[in-house]
């Protein structure tokens, strides 16, 4: 496969780690009353989707950002790459 | 029809004539006892302890395409015990166990060969987990033997011991390991099921679950609706999917393993082989061919192919321990879609609906497991609690923090 | 013999003898040769055996698709089972046996199976073999393998070396015929980046087994003057003897080239290399397949498909026969008669299918209308053959052509399926194809030539490539075909799978019971199983199992092509990554000096540890760790750490980064100070840990075990990236950088104070237990010292830069020789941190809690980090968990084993029964008697109670005493000193 | 306090061969200093850059040679090496000085092993072992890449026409030369 890096442009997906679904930006509050149920969901439960998933792969052998993928998963098309940094600036991650 | 020699010798006097279908191809009826959806190894084995066992007989097994489609059809054909925790160990040797009886059983003869399985090891540290794996083996009255490197090299020599990156300090040997002719698995239960009354329906794909007051009436299909008191899935590989349509989320991630085999070559491998510092494990079949793996791809995926470099990576495992089989040439490729679980280790339980069975998150154990899983399936099914070898396969220990996790990888399926 | 079949004309170089030997019979060739057409030149019509049946069988094609022609080629190590005669080059000194056979090949032992054939149906082994249990591993298996199998591996390692490589290209195309030549060419004229990739060693494809024409000269005269063009151009690769084996995902394409193969001798150069093309494009050109049609004896020597016997005659100027008939239900079939006549070979009969007129007229040869083969005699060769109507040729060779199948397979690589196309009765490339992917000429149903010639170039027109030069000029043959796919009429045994020996009588038998899907046919009967794959076979029994199922062809279904296209060796896959270089090695910065002073060397992950170093008069491994352990408690002992993974951390807010990576508290560490860190994984299982010193206000160096050091730096940029993306931290591995020693023992400072230029203060006031900080040594050379200790002695760790490493060692044993400083290794260090009761790998195995570990109480419930809130699900806090507690034996002198379990005295040896297990053990020289880690239920608190450790798999059981994992100076006053 | 003296052993000092008309050397007295851009004052770090170079940082996946002889590679947004000949092991702090706290620096210098390859078939021993394009049109001069070459990382750099040199940890220095030897004896 190969992953179009935002930055450095195609790469063999070989230089890549694979984590797992996006979802797991999403950490939950430590604090929220729920929280152990909102951590069970978090670590444990996936949409293991049949089409467009959106995915984190880790660019270890290369510049070594963390990336949001969307990928099918029935075709492997990779239709969208994007830093997974900006992602989780996006889902309202910060400090 | 019951096969037998003699029966061989009658038809082949008699222009192999006579020979009968091996299963029915019914149409569905609208309401059975128990339907089962997916016509795999797992759940035509539930479907015949179902009858056999628990002498149940209005069963029908739901099959999208045809039987034995899944993984049962394409996997490397393993069978072992050779676990190491509590919630593990004894169902395989369970399953073990029904192994070297299924044939005389079901009267088909599966090829079920205990030509031993050997998990080599190359550090201490590994040695180490060995033991404690092959003690943990010994108290769940399975066998467990440990060989130096010596004895392999006596037993083995065509291993790579004195050029090897990374030595060969031992093994640990499951004698009662081996290897089982996969397809006629499927066939055999299929014929036993069938026999026994129940039906087994190709090319009926579920397409949702009839569900109200937190109860599972029945499925939807492409073949119009079936209502069921039970309803039970066993569709590894596409477990998820499935699960979506009655609103369930599970923890599990799709991946493909791919498989490999050789041309056909004289008997050269005597049992199974595992590498224990790469990704490589082989044995030889019947008809000659060097049947091998390593690991899965690693990606989510529903695609049942893989890519070049997972290929390349079991070959240089392979070339790493045995560089003789460098000029044996890969013949095909496959790859099957893996329930791969949270903590490696699979699930026979309930669902919080009412009537709604899961079997499933397999991983890339399922083909070992199938009498097994197909028994305590049935007993869950039938009795509603579960098998005493399957008391901890339930889908809420993560929940509860009860894990099963054999390889010590947590919670990312991949590395399972 | 000599080349007795030999006839004029061909692409071989006569004016070269070259010697070769089959079965030992010494025979000759030519340059141009392959085996098969040297074989058949020197009139060697018997080549193998079938599978099953151990039939006498010859030459069938004349390429890839080759199910019978297998031998078994060169000696030794060096043996190669399986090859197919009809690729493999001729060169001078080959020698190639037949296989799979019980004595000589015309006289096959074994062949008495095929007079049991009766018994021996589809699937007759799933109903037998069953009684008694125990015989099917002691006496069916073992005989059923020994028949089964194919050729032989020598046994001994594959003496030759492989490569791989990666290409990339804006154009890949695949087959040289007359459409990838084109499409080839089109495409390099208007500048692209190609890669033209063809199996075969000649280019040209079957323009070179055909007399058909290209802009009036001969078709492979065409080929060769294009193929100079092309190799000519810098924007062009050639890759000949280069079959593209599988489309994988996003356009990258697995290619196997045979460097070496046509060679007596590689010259120790890599036999094949495995390239990975990476192509924008790819015009898939790779021809068709001929099919045969099944009739009784269809098997025997001499019956081949009629493209084959054509390219025989055409290509290598051998006549596979003398007396040729032809059997057709298509016009191609007409070609190779009227080929073999232009020969002056005699073709006493065409016999069509078709009732119609001969579409070429044939002087000198007769036209069977609407006729068909029945049977063939000929024991080990063809002889006779007999028609439905009862009239018998005599022939040495009957010539088949049933039809051509497009070579769609790497169309279906993907996600692919064919679509039927009734006009050419064949399956064609249908949806879905690989992304870039476009199939022209054969491949794609065009089977005429002039058909190929502007398919090849339209398909790079499409994708922008232009060449305004006109098209080649060329015909378009009559390519007329009606479906036969068996003779009806034949009573004999009619052939579909050659080499698996699956007749059409199987797969009714298979229809009859019930295995009608085609993955049931083909997974019951082997159809399609063998080394060619069933490219000539499972077209034509997918058409018998429609017939009985009385559906059509499509609807029946066609079965997956999955990669490769054809075999490709496991050591071409592996490459170079074999022996020591399986995977790269590392070595310690004191590395030469360690093997200079008796170290041995163990494997950790992937670095290479001295273990330990022994000196003259130690009996054995035990009296060296011992000493290591026994110097470093009672003076020094100097060890190389630099495995551990450093992690340099920077930016404002370092501080609170590590605080949420590390369970316990890093929030308040002061500069100059190191800490001990335990780091959880989300999911609250203990996954690492190590000491981190902070240097500077914002500049923190992180330590890890050796073997997490690149998946905690993964962690941690996922931390920094994806979790808290704008905190101020900076990640960069000093792993390999610094040279790090463990100085322990009493006399550390002593020796320390020697090496560690004066402006530093090593007292214990200044230098106290846990501090950090940058020094110089040597006389300024840069270092730091942490004041930290694994073996529970006093301790310094010392690093400087890797290059200083070798000498550093040597610098500090020099230093330390008045104390009698000793180096030690992982064994040495092993048993220290046994003794100290510190988890390591066997501990930190991904299982365990910091509960587990008895360091429960680090994990912070006051602030936010990684696996704190799943740390506390109940069932991994609960009261009986296991904790980790120390053991040693209740009699002095027994050892103990790791892996054992513990049971309560008198209980049986189950698993219900089963209290933990022992994950480390050493013999403590400190202590004098073993000791032991290990996991306990309750364990904390059963200090003192006296269990077993059992190791059934030893067979042995010790009674052990619960006590501290605290072995030695349990108080830590050592450390401080 | 006795004296001792620490002599520099890098691990490939001295290999310098010449195979398939490649020359293939280890030059040993190359320093790299890591240069990270804090988060936020990312403008400050440019600046105090081209302040001491005379040159700004390049764009990803590109270098610059500048003025004073440093090779300023851009891996990464937030991340630069600056690679120069300099023997003595003090390359951070010079570079530190130099630029005044408006970047983190990191002694890099032993964490990897150089090996140039000069050649006009050094490309092609390269595709051995190198999955990246390394045409002229994919990778020019001055172009630089991280990438995974016989399970080793490795930082390659096309300094000229027929001319690369690549960075690679020096723990595993002897399989790093042993990869690129070996492609080299493969094509000859």
């Amino acid at each position: 496969m190969i992953i179009a890096h935002p930055l450095l442009g195609p790469r063999d997906a070989s230089e890549f780690v694979y984590l797992g679904d996006a979802a797991l930006i999403d950490r939950p509050d430590w604090q929220a009353p729920d929280a152990a149920e909102r951590f069970h969901a978090y670590g444990y439960l996936r949409d293991n989707p049949a089409g467009a998933h959106r995915e984190l792969w880790y660019h270890e052998q290369g510049d070594r950002s963390w990336l949001v993928v969307t990928r099918d998963t029935v075709t492997h098309e990779i239709s969208r790459v994007e830093l997974a940094r900006d992602a989780a600036r996006a889902r309202g991650r910060g400090r | 029809m019951r096969y037998s020699a003699l029966k061989i010798l009658r038809e082949g006097l008699t222009g192999n004539k006579g020979w009968k279908p091996v299963w029915r191809e019914p149409e569905p009826k609208s309401e059975y006892d128990i339907v089962i959806i997916g016509a795999g190894g797992h759940g035509l084995a539930t479907a015949y302890y179902l009858a056999r066992e628990f002498g149940m007989r209005n069963i029908a097994v739901l099959e999208k395409g045809w039987l034995g489609s899944g993984n049962i059809g394409r996997n490397t054909t393993i069978i072992r015990s050779n676990y190491m925790l509590p919630g593990n160990e004894p169902f395989y040797e369970m399953s073990l166990k029904l192994w070297e009886g299924l044939e005389q059983d079901f009267n088909y003869n599966a090829m079920v060969s205990q030509r031993s399985i050997l998990n080599l090891f190359h550090s201490d540290g590994q040695r180490d987990a060995f033991v404690r794996r092959a003690n943990a083996m010994k108290l769940a009255g399975a066998d467990a033997e440990l060989a130096d490197a010596d004895q392999l090299r006596a037993e083995l020599p065509f291993l790579d011991f004195d050029n090897a990156r990374f030595p060969i300090k031992g093994g640990l040997y499951q004698r009662r390991g081996g290897t089982v002719r996969h397809d006629a698995v499927a066939w055999g239960y299929a014929r036993g099921a069938d026999a026994r009354g129940v039906d087994i329906i190709q090319n009926c794909e579920v397409t949702g679950f009839d569900i109200s007051d937190g109860r599972c009436h029945g499925v939807e299909t492409t073949r119009g609706p079936i209502r069921a008191a039970k309803v039970a899935v066993c569709v590894a590989g596409s477990s998820s999917r499935v699960m979506e349509k009655a609103g369930l989320r599970l923890p599990i991630e799709s991946h493909v393993l791919q498989a490999f085999v050789t041309e056909g070559l004289k008997p050269v491998i005597p049992g199974v082989i595992t590498f224990g510092a790469g990704h490589f494990y082989v044995s030889q079949s019947d008809k000659g061919g060097l049947v091998f793996g390593g690991d899965i791809d690693g990606y989510n995926s529903y695609a049942q192919r893989g890519n070049l470099p997972v290929v390349e990576d079991v070959a240089e495992g392979g070339m790493a321990i045995m560089p003789m089989i460098g000029r044996a040439r890969l013949l095909r490729s496959w790859g099957g879609i893996m329930d791969m679980s949270m903590d490696g280790s699979p699930f026979i339980d309930r669902t919080p609906v009412d009537g709604l069975y899961f079997n499933g998150g397999w991983c890339y154990g399922g083909f070992k497991a199938t009498p097994a899983s197909g028994f305590c399936y049935a007993h869950l099914i039938a009795r509603d609690e579960p098998h005493p070898v399957a008391t901890q396969m339930r889908l809420d220990r993560f929940a509860r923090g009860n894990l099963i996790d054999e390889k010590g990888m947590g919670n990312q399926p991949n590395l399972h | 013999m000599s080349q007795v079949n030999r006839i004029t004309g061909g692409r071989i170089d006569r004016s070269t003898q070259i010697a070769f030997t089959f079965n030992g019979k010494v025979m000759h060739g030519h340059p141009g040769d392959t085996l098969a057409s040297a074989l058949l030149a020197n009139g060697q019509r018997l080549v193998g055996r079938s599978f099953k049946y151990h039939r006498p069988r010859g030459i069938f094609t004349a390429g890839s698709e080759e199910p019978n022609a297998l031998v078994e080629l060169r000696r030794g190590a060096a043996q190669e089972p399986n090859t197919r005669a009809t690729t493999a080059e001729l060169f001078d000194g080959l020698d190639a046996r037949s296989q799979n056979h019980r004595g000589p090949l015309g006289f096959d032992f074994m062949a008495v199976t095929d007079l049991l054939s009766p018994f021996l149906a589809a699937g007759f082994y799933y109903k037998t073999f069953m009684w008694p249990r125990a015989f099917w591993e002691k006496l069916y298996e073992p005989a059923i393998r020994d028949a089964a199998g194919l050729g032989r591996l020598s046994g001994q390692d594959d003496p030759d070396i492989y490569d791989k490589g990666y290409l990339h290209c804006d154009l890949l195309v695949i087959g040289s015929g007359p459409a990838g030549l084109m499409a080839a060419r089109t495409a390099a004229r208007a500048g692209a980046r190609v890669i033209l990739a063809d199996e075969d060693f000649a280019l040209g494809g079957r323009l070179n087994a055909e007399t058909l024409a290209v802009d009036g000269r001969a078709g492979a005269d065409w080929a060769a003057e294009t193929v100079a063009e092309l190799a000519a151009m810098s924007n062009v690769r050639l890759l000949g003897r280069t079959t593209v084996y599988g489309a994988y995902d996003h356009g990258v394409y697995g290619a196997l080239e045979r460097c070496t193969d046509h060679l007596a001798d590689s010259g120790g150069k890599p036999r094949q290399v495995l390239w990975r093309i990476y192509a924008k494009r790819a015009v898939l050109a790779a021809g068709a397949t001929e099919r045969p049609i099944a009739f009784g004896n269809n098997d025997r020597p001499g019956v081949m498909l009629a493209g084959a016997v054509r390219a025989y005659a055409n290509r290598w100027g051998v006549a596979p026969g003398r007396r040729v008939a032809i059997f057709s239900n298509n016009d191609d079939g007409w070609r190779t008669a009227a080929d073999l006549m232009a020969r002056g070979i005699e073709v006493p009969a065409v016999i069509d299918s078709r009732d119609r007129a001969a579409p070429l007229d044939l002087p000198g040869t007769r036209h069977v209308r609407a006729g068909a083969v029945a049977d063939t005699q000929g024991r080990k060769g063809l002889r006779r053959i007999t028609l439905t109507d009862g009239q018998m040729i005599d022939v040495d060779c009957l010539a088949v052509s049933g039809g051509w199948n497009p070579n769609v397979h790497l169309t279906c690589h993907q996600r692919g399926r064919p679509a039927w196309r009734d006009d050419l009765s064949a399956f064609v490339p249908g949806g879905d194809l690989p992304p870039g992917m476009v199939v022209a000429g054969a491949a794609n149903g065009a089977l005429t030539l002039g058909a190929a010639l502007r398919e090849g170039r339209a398909a790079v027109e499409a994708m922008g490539y232009a060449d305004k030069t006109p098209l080649p000029e060329a015909e378009d043959e009559p390519r007329d075909c009606a479906p036969m796919w068996h003779v009806k009429d034949s009573r004999a045994r009619a052939w579909l799978d050659l080499q698996n020996d699956v007749t059409v009588k199987d797969v009714k038998q298979a229809h009859q019971e019930g295995f009608r899907a085609v993955e049931h046919l083909k997974r019951y009967t082997t159809l399609g199983m063998a080394t060619d794959q069933g490219k000539t076979a499972n077209i034509p029994a997918l058409a018998i199992m429609a017939e009985c199922t009385g559906k059509t062809i499509p609807e029946t279904g066609t079965t997956m092509f999955r990669p490769p296209y054809t075999p490709v060796p496991i050591g071409a896959l592996a490459g170079r990554a074999r022996g020591r270089h399986f995977r790269p090695y590392r070595l310690t910065p004191s590395h030469d000096w360690a093997k200079a002073n008796g170290a041995t060397f163990v494997e950790v992950g992937n670095w290479l540890r001295a273990q330990w170093f022994a000196r003259p008069g130690e009996a054995g491994w035990r009296d060296s760790v011992d000493r290591e352990v026994r110097t470093t408690r009672t003076s020094v002992g100097i060890c190389d750490v630099t495995t551990l993974g450093k992690i340099d951390i920077q930016g404002r807010d370092a501080a609170e980064f590590l605080n949420r990576v590390y369970c316990n508290g890093f929030a308040t560490l002061a500069v100059g100070k190191v800490r001990y860190g335990l780091m959880l994984r989300e999911d609250g299982v203990a996954y690492d840990d190590g000491t981190t010193a902070r240097l500077a206000e914002h500049h923190y160096v992180m330590t890890t075990t050796t073997a997490n050091a690149v998946t905690v730096f993964r962690r941690l940029e996922f931390a920094r990236q994806c979790l808290w993306p704008d905190l101020d931290v900076h990640l960069i591995s000093t792993t390999d950088g610094w040279a790090q020693f463990a100085v322990a023992g009493p006399k550390s400072r002593d020796l320390l104070r020697k090496v560690v230029d004066a402006d530093q203060d090593l007292s214990n006031e200044a230098f106290p237990f846990m501090a950090c900080g940058a020094v110089t040594v040597c006389g300024g050379t840069p270092a730091r010292l942490f004041r930290i200790s694994f073996s529970g002695e006093m301790a310094y760790e010392i690093a400087v830069p890797a290059r200083y490493g070798n000498a550093m060692m040597g610098v500090l044993m020099e230093a330390g020789k008045e104390f009698d400083a000793c180096p030690y290794g992982t064994e040495a260090l092993g048993v220290m941190r046994i003794e100290k009761g510190h988890a390591a790998g066997n501990e930190l195995d991904g299982r365990n809690t910091a509960h587990n570990l008895g360091m429960g109480r680090m994990v912070s419930q006051k602030k936010d980090c990684i696996g704190n809130v799943l740390s506390q699900r109940p069932e991994m806090i609960r009261e009986d968990a296991v904790q980790l507690v120390g053991f040693r034996p209740v009699d002095p002198e027994a050892r103990l084993i790791a892996g054992a379990h513990f049971l309560d005295t008198g209980a049986e040896a189950t698993m219900d029964n089963d209290q933990g297990w022992m994950s480390s053990v050493a013999h403590s020289p400190t202590l004098g008697h073993a000791i032991g880690l290990g996991f306990l239920a309750r364990g904390a608190a059963r200090m003192g109670e006296i269990l077993r450790a059992v190791s059934p798999v030893h067979g042995t059981e010790t009674e052990v005493v619960v006590v501290s994992p605290h072995f030695v100076d349990p108080e830590g006053e050592r450390l401080r000193g | 306090m006795a004296d001792f003296t620490l002599t520099s052993w890098p691990p490939l000092a001295g290999t310098d061969m010449t195979l398939a008309g490649v020359r293939l050397w280890a030059p040993t007295d190359l320093a790299v200093v890591s240069l990270a851009l804090p988060l936020g004052r990312e403008d400050a770090a440019m600046a105090a850059i081209k302040a001491a170079h005379g040159t700004a940082l390049p764009e990803i996946g590109k270098s610059v040679v500048t003025a004073d002889g440093v090779r300023l590679i851009r891996l990464a947004p937030d991340l630069a090496f600056a690679v120069f000949t300099h023997a003595t092991p003090d390359a951070e702090r010079v570079v530190a000085e130099r630029l005044g706290g408006a970047v983190y620096t990191t002694e890099q210098t032993d964490v990897w092993v150089a090996l140039g390859l000069s050649g006009p078939d050094a490309r092609r021993a390269l595709e051995r072992i190198c999955m990246l394009d390394l045409h002229s049109d994919a990778f020019a001069v001055d172009d630089a890449a991280r990438t995974v070459m016989e399970h080793l990382g490795v930082l390659i750099l096309r300094t000229g026409a027929d001319d690369y040199l690549l960075l690679s940890a020096s723990s595993s220095a002897m399989s790093f030369l042993h990869a690129l030897e070996t492609s080299l004896r493969n094509i000859a």
